[in-house]
């Protein structure tokens, strides 16, 4: 389409950054929310070192095999200098070896998988991970809860869900001491429509909790058919689903899902976030929500931003360089500093209910290790 | 041994022709390996793998007229087996993070190309399984018990969490870029499917798909020509697996999903049921032309602010295409012919004389 | 010395018994026949020698004579047809049954498939031995083009041969698989009687030069009687008569059930 | 391993198993009659299915019409739609070979998903809910949602009016001409084109009807909802004997079954369930190369 | 009652009839002959446009029927027995026979009754699938089939093919029993000996061209026919 004067990016006069997302298929909705945030942080500050930030949207259709092709493309094809995505940590990881051979620096906003930036230095990112996150909902589900048993419904052809299960599993059987506080695992895959098969034989070991992270349409039905049912405790998941869908779809059944998420729109840790929720509120002021992927957009938008100014230059090991150094950031999530992972240090989650149809604010968890 | 220099003189004499072309594309490829830019470079790797398993499905579906649709199966087998026999033995403790690789497998590398070729015979070996009882089966059983199978091997893959890490898939797998690999091996494949065709056997394969029956009582054992044809097709797949797990770098049993089939389903009915260059041109065209058309997806400022330009519109614009395409050319593009001297000559001479009668005619009405 | 032997062969397709307790025995180098009324049960019967089907129950003897013209008896009922095939029988198909996209010498050139002698490797890597074997088969096949005077028409696709020329390249596709007994199901079938008169005279000719024993179903008796040495007469699977042209011409249960009197001769 | 279980578990699974099954059986009797008539398989099928559930969704969430309304036309849409594609991709095909004709399928599959990922976008869409048909009822411990009874209620009383059709009737012996020999339906005065028109319609209304029910019980509406039920009700129609109505019911009902049954005894297998599908297929045709209803193909040599 | 002028039929670059005239007159039988490959078939199939033709004119009581539709010709009473048969294999013998009057919509007992008493054998298999019959028994259905439509134009193409000589002569009956009754056939014969006797008129056809014609007398008294169609039998005579 529209692309720029010249190939290098270094000495012309835009600067393109690659957004790297899946805007169709199963993972969609995700996607776009990301895409929103970043879109926003860019329209807020368009400029850095002097130069005009534009971006190159490349969709990954939720698909690995096309993610290897639409990041080979970003890096390869429109000579962007960094990449911010992807939704869902596989796709993210697909990109890995990519962008690690071509030198290229990423920022994953809301891939919570280690894997993404394990042995990576050039994959960092913005959000928390899976044993964080699975810790904190152990940890919910333990103390606040206060359950003993608990079933996991686990989404087997999604490595976030398998991770994220087995995190769970760790930090619950941990705190709980009880080796055998895991009373039933159920498997599903992506797509998968009926549960009743797998919620029957959960109801039958009558757990306390169902932890059952999963992507938000697979998660709401599974969800409606627990509660039809007849099955009647509480049922938690993870931060995949904090999307718009997950309530249409799940209706009135979903009222009461508890789930871990990165920001909270009604109470922002930081002044940058206030300027983010003000911001997005006057864009779409008939949306309820400020959804926390798309702070997470934004905050990896802006964390770039701040690196490539360290930087002084669109160099990509020089912004590089500059990422992993990045201390003490200011974010619309939380300050963060990235550490020798690549990972943002971050240790507090919010945890959302589903109260009238909407997200509610229900707790912060720090954990301190 | 003077006879057989003789007759290979001969040969030469022959198709030198055919010689001078593949001369011609062996330096082309050499030319490219050294100027294409990494993205294109990407893309005719890919080009080529397709070629490589399209080919070999073609195989069975064009030539030997047996309606198989497991070619996505073979392909995980292939690929798999080359992610975890080449995957550094230093990284697997950090990507087999859940559970790890069963202890057997957990200290063995292969080179490249061993596994390459390890994962062709696995392919090939789980065929000769699949094979015996499936291959008695017709038609549209023949597709759907295929499918199964294929589909059953993906499921296997994401419940073998020891062996091939399940659903995490396996990444860091150490990938190739060079041209050679995928092209040379899509010219091995080329070469042999072209003489396989042209011998005996291939006459077999072809007179099977024509009519068993009458296959049959002419001495043509049903059973065995299907089983070479499998046989060979799911030893083609499987290295055209391994390549692909080689150059995308990662594998996970989702890529394998069975809808990966009629990627090369459309390839071979393109280019032409039954005929190596038609399914040689479509692999490229449509490797190719899915990413020409990827400026459909991105928005484009026609002064009016109509969002038609929205991801997903090239998806609708390539399958309409495609529509077209088999619609309009019931044969594909070659139909069973094959890019032959003598067919491009034939070509030439009509395009020229209908040229000239145009030309002619177009005299004739300026005389009125 | 017979050839081809059937004992007590019966082909039941559920209720119907198409073949009731069918002993034939061709003796080597004879011109068999076999008639009857339409759905007596030939076909099935040729189908039951070719191993298309298997038998309800009997046996179906064949005695090839190897490279050292030594006869023996084997029991093919129940092999597979490829395995028939090699053993030494080939056939036509009453529905012609050609290969009808490939060409008139791909045609005849898949019947010798069965005796390459080159290994599937050497055919891919077009070793020497593969090479002359192809050779061979070519000459071959073109050899019996011309005899069946095909041979103009050998790149013509098999399909676009006039019905004529499709039955007589059958013949020429049997011919090339090598066989001792050559079963033809209907040869003139959709020929009219000068046609009909030209084929007897091929089918008398082959038999001689190649060395052949015929089994032959047809309903053009004047073909039937003036070549065959040996008649069988199938009525509802059951043989009811067999012999001579003479005698068959001549059983009333034959006339009564297939021949009918001969209105012709009357006037 | 196997997991001591409860009657009523046992029983819940049961119910579970039921109306899965019927659910397949009913898209698998569309397929099948497809199959039958025209000997496609009409991969699109998954797909009208789809865009059936599109229509439904718009008719009640987007324009407001009553449910009553709304699942006439939807359905009469679906019919039309069939019929269009029907016309559209397969007609221009019919004197051309076989694949083709299935590549056609393929690609009108194919077009339909990227054309709703395109319009409708990839996310999901809420079905709209239909409390009398998904309040459970609590029976003893079983939870049972009416939906769950009207599902097989449907399918049987659909497969018995298409039994009707296709044996009783003078345009179901049309069909059963044409499935084999264009020419000469033409000779004996079949309108051909109507009459597969016709088939594509009625196969397209009844993955309207699938639809329909699939959605009060599944309520979530998305372009590629249709590629995996699809996939298991042509499966289930294969297992039956394809072509054969009685057949698909039957196949549906075993995969609905065996899946369900197979989570409830080997909870610790649930990650193979969709395998399950191809096993018994491939099981069953190891045995009955023809499905398990399917006549054996004739062939007179 | 059915007129064809100048008609000219190809597949593809094949020139299979090359522009002949023919007329069957109401109430009588005409028959077609010529060898292999003639072009016989083709011209009955073109009559009821089963195959486009390229250019003439085909009338049926004046009116044209070239480019209608395959169903509106048979519904103006023609019909044909096609070459080979072409039962409907998963039909039975019975439904055959139905779908035979498919056009039809009054009762059908009658002319089944009809057809099951010139052919036995089809009421003894009539629950039998029409696909396991055999050749000869096919062909008689295929027969019985055609007239299930009482067409007022029968065009038979081969029906004696394969066929046991008691069936054959059998056949050659019911034609001229039609006939009598009214129909008007026309017949495409490899027996021409058998067809010339009771044609009342006959063309002889050759690479697609009409070379001969004739009451079916003179034609079998045809040396030049004797010698090419009729074969030794007769020449012996
Ligand atoms: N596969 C089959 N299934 C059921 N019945 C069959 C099958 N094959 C043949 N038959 C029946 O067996 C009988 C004998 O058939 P066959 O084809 O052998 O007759 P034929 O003697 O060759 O007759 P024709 O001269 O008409 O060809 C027929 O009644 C036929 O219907
Ligand atoms: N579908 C077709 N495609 C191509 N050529 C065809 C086709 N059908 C017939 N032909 C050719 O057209 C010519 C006339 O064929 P047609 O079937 O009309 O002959 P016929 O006189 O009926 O012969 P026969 O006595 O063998 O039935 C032949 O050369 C034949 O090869
Ligand atoms: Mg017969
Ligand atoms: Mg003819």
């Amino acid at each position: 389409g529209c692309s720029g004067s010249s190939t290098s990016s270094d000495n012309s006069d835009v600067i393109k950054v690659g957004v790297f997302e899946p805007l169709t298929g199963a993972n969609a909705s995700g996607g776009e929310l990301e895409l929103e945030g970043v879109q926003l942080a860019n329209q807020l500050h368009p400029e850095v070192l002097g130069k005009k930030v534009e971006l190159v949207v490349a969709d990954n259709k939720s698909d690995k095999a096309e993610a290897t092709t639409a990041a080979a493309r970003l890096i390869e094809k429109d000579k962007v200098c960094a990449i911010l995505g992807s939704w869902g940590s596989s796709l993210s990881m697909a990109a890995g070896d990519i962008v690690k051979s071509n030198k290229i620096p990423a920022i994953a906003l809301s891939a919570t998988n280690p894997q993404v930036t394990l042995g990576n230095d050039y994959y960092f990112r913005v959000c928390f991970l899976d044993p964080f996150q699975g810790t904190v909902m152990a940890n919910y589900a333990y103390k606040t809860l206060g359950a003993k048993k608990v079933a996991i419904v686990q989404e087997v052809s999604n490595d976030y869900s398998v991770g994220l299960a087995k995190f769970f599993t760790d930090a619950f059987t941990k705190l709980s001491g009880d080796a055998s506080a895991i009373v039933s695992t159920g498997n599903y895959n992506t797509g998968d429509q009926d549960f009743n098969g797998i919620l029957t034989n959960i109801k039958a070991t009558n757990p306390d909790v169902i932890f059952a992270p999963g992507n938000y349409t697979e998660s709401a039905l599974l969800i409606k058919q627990a509660r039809a049912l007849g099955i009647t405790c509480p049922i938690i998941g993870g931060d995949t689903w904090e999307t718009n869908e997950f309530i249409t779809v799940g209706g009135a059944d979903v009222e009461g899902a508890v789930m871990s998420t990165f920001f909270d729109d009604t109470n922002p840790p930081t002044e940058a976030g206030k300027t983010f929720v003000a911001e997005y509120k006057k864009l779409y002021p008939d949306r309820q929500n400020v959804p926390a992927v798309t702070a997470l957009g934004y905050d990896g938008y802006m964390m770039l931003m701040d690196a490539i100014e360290r930087a002084g230059s669109a160099d990509p090991q020089a912004i590089r360089d500059a990422l992993a150094t990045t201390t003490n950031f200011e974010g619309a999530t939380g300050v963060i500093t990235i550490n020798a992972n690549g990972d943002a240090e971050k240790n507090s989650a919010i945890v959302k209910v589903v109260k009238d149809g909407k997200f509610t604010y229900l707790d912060t968890v720090t954990i301190t290790q | 041994m003077k006879n057989t220099q003789n007759s290979l003189g001969a040969y030469l004499k022959k198709h030198w022709k055919t010689v001078v072309f593949l001369v011609l594309v062996l330096i082309g490829i050499g030319i490219a390996d050294q100027f294409v830019n990494s993205f294109m470079r990407r893309l005719l790797n890919l080009s080529a793998i397709y070629t490589i398993v399209a080919l070999s499905m073609n195989l069975v579906n064009g030539f030997t007229g047996q309606f198989s649709l497991g070619q996505a199966g073979f392909m995980a087998i292939g690929a798999y087996t080359v992610a975890i026999f080449t995957v550094p033995v230093g990284l697997r403790s950090t990507i087999f993070y859940l559970a790890p690789m069963a202890p057997l497998l957990a200290n063995i590398q292969l080179p490249f190309v061993v596994a390459l070729i390890l994962g062709g015979f696995l392919s090939a070996g789980v065929a000769f399984l699949i094979g015996s009882p499936c291959l008695r089966l017709r038609g549209d059983y023949l597709a759907i018990a295929t499918l199964g199978f294929s589909e059953i091997i993906r499921i296997i893959f994401t419940n073998t969490q020891t062996i091939t890490n399940g659903a995490l898939g396996i990444k860091s797998i150490p990938t190739i870029s060079s041209l050679w690999w995928t092209f040379g091996i899509a010219l091995i494949v080329i070469i042999a499917c072209f003489l396989l065709i042209n011998s005996s056997y291939g006459r077999a394969f072809k007179s099977v798909r024509e009519d068993e029956i009458a296959a049959e009582a002419m001495g043509v054992s049903l059973f065995k020509t299907k089983m070479t044809s499998f046989l060979i097709s799911a030893f083609f797949t499987g290295i055209g697996g391994g390549l692909y797990a080689a150059l995308l770098g990662t594998v996970d049993p989702k890529q394998f999903y069975f809808t990966l089939t009629y990627n090369f389903l459309l390839i071979i009915v393109l280019g032409g049921m039954g005929s190596i260059s038609g399914t040689i041109i479509a692999s490229f065209v449509v490797t190719l032309g899915q990413e020409a058309l990827r400026f459909l997806d991105e928005p484009m400022a026609f002064g009016l602010d109509l969002p038609i330009f929205r991801p997903g519109l090239r998806m609708v614009v390539f399958s309409f295409l495609l529509m077209v395409v088999v619609l309009f050319y019931r044969k594909g593009l070659m139909g069973t012919n094959e890019l032959t001297w003598n067919f491009i000559a034939n070509k030439y001479r009509s395009i020229k004389s209908r040229f000239t009668k145009k030309a002619a005619s177009a005299q004739g009405g300026d005389s009125k | 010395m017979s050839l081809l032997k059937t004992e007590n062969v019966i082909m039941q397709f559920g209720g119907v018994i198409a073949v009731n307790d069918l002993n034939i025995d061709i003796k080597k180098g004879e011109l068999a026949a076999l008639i009857g009324p339409n759905g007596a049960g030939k076909t099935t019967a040729f189908n039951v020698i070719t191993g298309v089907y298997t038998p309800t129950s009997g046996k179906v003897l064949f005695s090839p004579t190897d490279n050292g013209g030594v006869a023996s008896e084997i029991d093919i009922s129940g092999k597979r047809p490829d395995k028939i095939t090699g053993l030494g029988i080939a056939r036509t198909f009453q529905n012609i049954r050609l290969f009808s996209d490939l060409s008139v010498l791909e045609n005849v050139l898949i019947a010798t498939h069965l005796n390459i002698n080159y290994s599937f490797l050497s055919a891919i890597l077009r070793m020497p031995k593969a090479r002359n074997g192809e050779r061979e088969a070519k000459e071959k096949c073109e050899f019996l083009l011309e005899r069946m005077g095909l041979i103009d028409l050998k790149d013509e696709k098999a399909s676009s041969l006039p019905y004529g020329q499709q039955r007589h390249l059958e013949i020429a596709r049997a011919l090339a698989t090598n066989p001792q007994l050559l079963l033809l199901d209907e040869p003139a079938a959709g020929m009219n009687p000068q046609e009909t008169d030209e084929l007897t005279d091929l089918i008398f000719k082959l038999k001689t030069d190649f060395d052949l024993t015929i089994f032959m179903i047809e309903h053009h008796m004047d073909l039937v009687m003036e070549i065959s040495d040996h008649i069988y007469v199938l009525d509802f699977g059951c043989t009811i008569a067999k012999g001579n042209p003479n005698e068959i011409q001549n059983d009333p249960k034959v006339i009564e059930a297939y021949l009918g009197v001969d209105e012709d001769v009357e006037d | 391993m196997v997991v001591g279980m409860t009657l009523s578990t046992f029983l819940q699974q049961l119910i579970n198993g039921l109306s899965l099954g019927s659910l397949y059986a009913l898209i698998a009797i569309g397929y099948t009659m497809v199959y039958g008539i025209l000997k496609l398989i009409n991969f699109a099928h998954g797909d009208i299915f789809m865009m059936a559930a599109y229509f439904a969704y718009f008719g009640i969430s987007v324009f407001f019409l009553p449910w009553y309304v709304t699942f006439i036309i939807t359905i009469l849409l679906t019919m039309l739609l069939g019929a269009g594609i029907e016309r559209m991709a397969y007609r221009p095909l019919r004197e051309a070979p076989k694949t083709s004709l299935l590549i056609s399928a393929i690609g009108v599959s194919f077009l339909l998903e990227n054309l709703a990922t395109y319009l409708f976008s990839g996310k999901p869409q809420a079905f709209p809910e239909f409390p009398v048909m998904t309040t459970p009822i609590f029976v003893g411990g079983l939870s049972i949602q009416p939906v769950s009874i009207v599902i097989p209620i449907v399918a049987f009383f659909l497969m018995t009016v298409l039994l009707f059709i296709i044996n009783k009737t003078k345009v179901g012996m049309a069909m059963r001409a044409v499935s084999v020999d264009y020419d000469t339906a033409k000779l004996m005065g079949i309108k051909i084109d109507n009459v597969i028109s016709s088939t594509f319609a009625i196969g397209s209304g009844l993955a309207a009807v699938g639809a329909l029910l699939w959605c009060m019980k599944y309520p979530s509406v998305l372009p590629l909802m249709g590629v995996v039920p699809g996939l298991k009700c042509f499966i289930a129609a294969v297992i039956g004997g394809i072509g054969n109505v009685k057949g698909a019911v039957l196949g549906g009902l075993i995969l609905g079954f065996s899946e369900v049954l197979m989570v409830a005894f080997f909870p610790s297998l649930t990650g193979y369930r969709d395998a399950v599908a191809f096993i018994i297929l491939i099981i069953i045709l190891l045995f009955l190369p023809n499905g398990i209803l399917g006549k054996k193909q004739v062939e007179k040599v | 009652m059915l007129k064809i002028s100048n008609l000219e039929v190809a597949y593809g670059g094949i020139e299979a009839v090359r522009g002949i005239d023919l007329e069957v007159p109401e109430g009588s039988i005409v028959t077609l002959i010529g060898s292999n490959g003639a072009g016989k078939s083709t011209t009955l199939r073109s009559i009821v446009n089963l195959v486009k033709s390229k250019s003439g004119s085909i009338s049926y009581f004046g009116e044209e029927l070239m480019g209608l539709d395959t169903t509106k010709i048979v519904d103006k009473g023609i019909t044909l027995v096609p070459e080979g048969r072409h039962v409907f294999p998963d039909l039975t013998v019975l439904e055959n026979l139905k779908i035979g009057a498919y056009m039809r919509k009054d009762s059908l007992k009658e002319d089944i009754h009809m057809i099951y008493n010139l052919f036995p054998r089809l009421e003894e298999r009539s629950w039998q699938l029409a696909g396991t019959l055999s050749g000869g028994e096919q062909q008689m259905l295929a027969v019985g089939r055609a007239m299930m439509s009482r067409p007022k134009l029968l065009m038979m193409d081969e029906p004696s093919l394969g066929l046991a000589p008691l069936v054959v002569k059998g056949i050659f009956e019911i034609i001229q029993t039609l006939n009598k009754e009214g129909m008007t056939i026309l017949l495409i014969e490899q027996n021409a000996n058998s067809a010339l006797k009771i044609a009342d008129y006959a063309y002889v056809l050759e690479t697609g061209k009409i070379t001969k014609q004739g009451t079916g007398k003179e034609l079998l008294n045809d040396e030049s026919i004797k010698e090419a169609y009729l074969g030794k039998s007769q020449r012996k005579k």
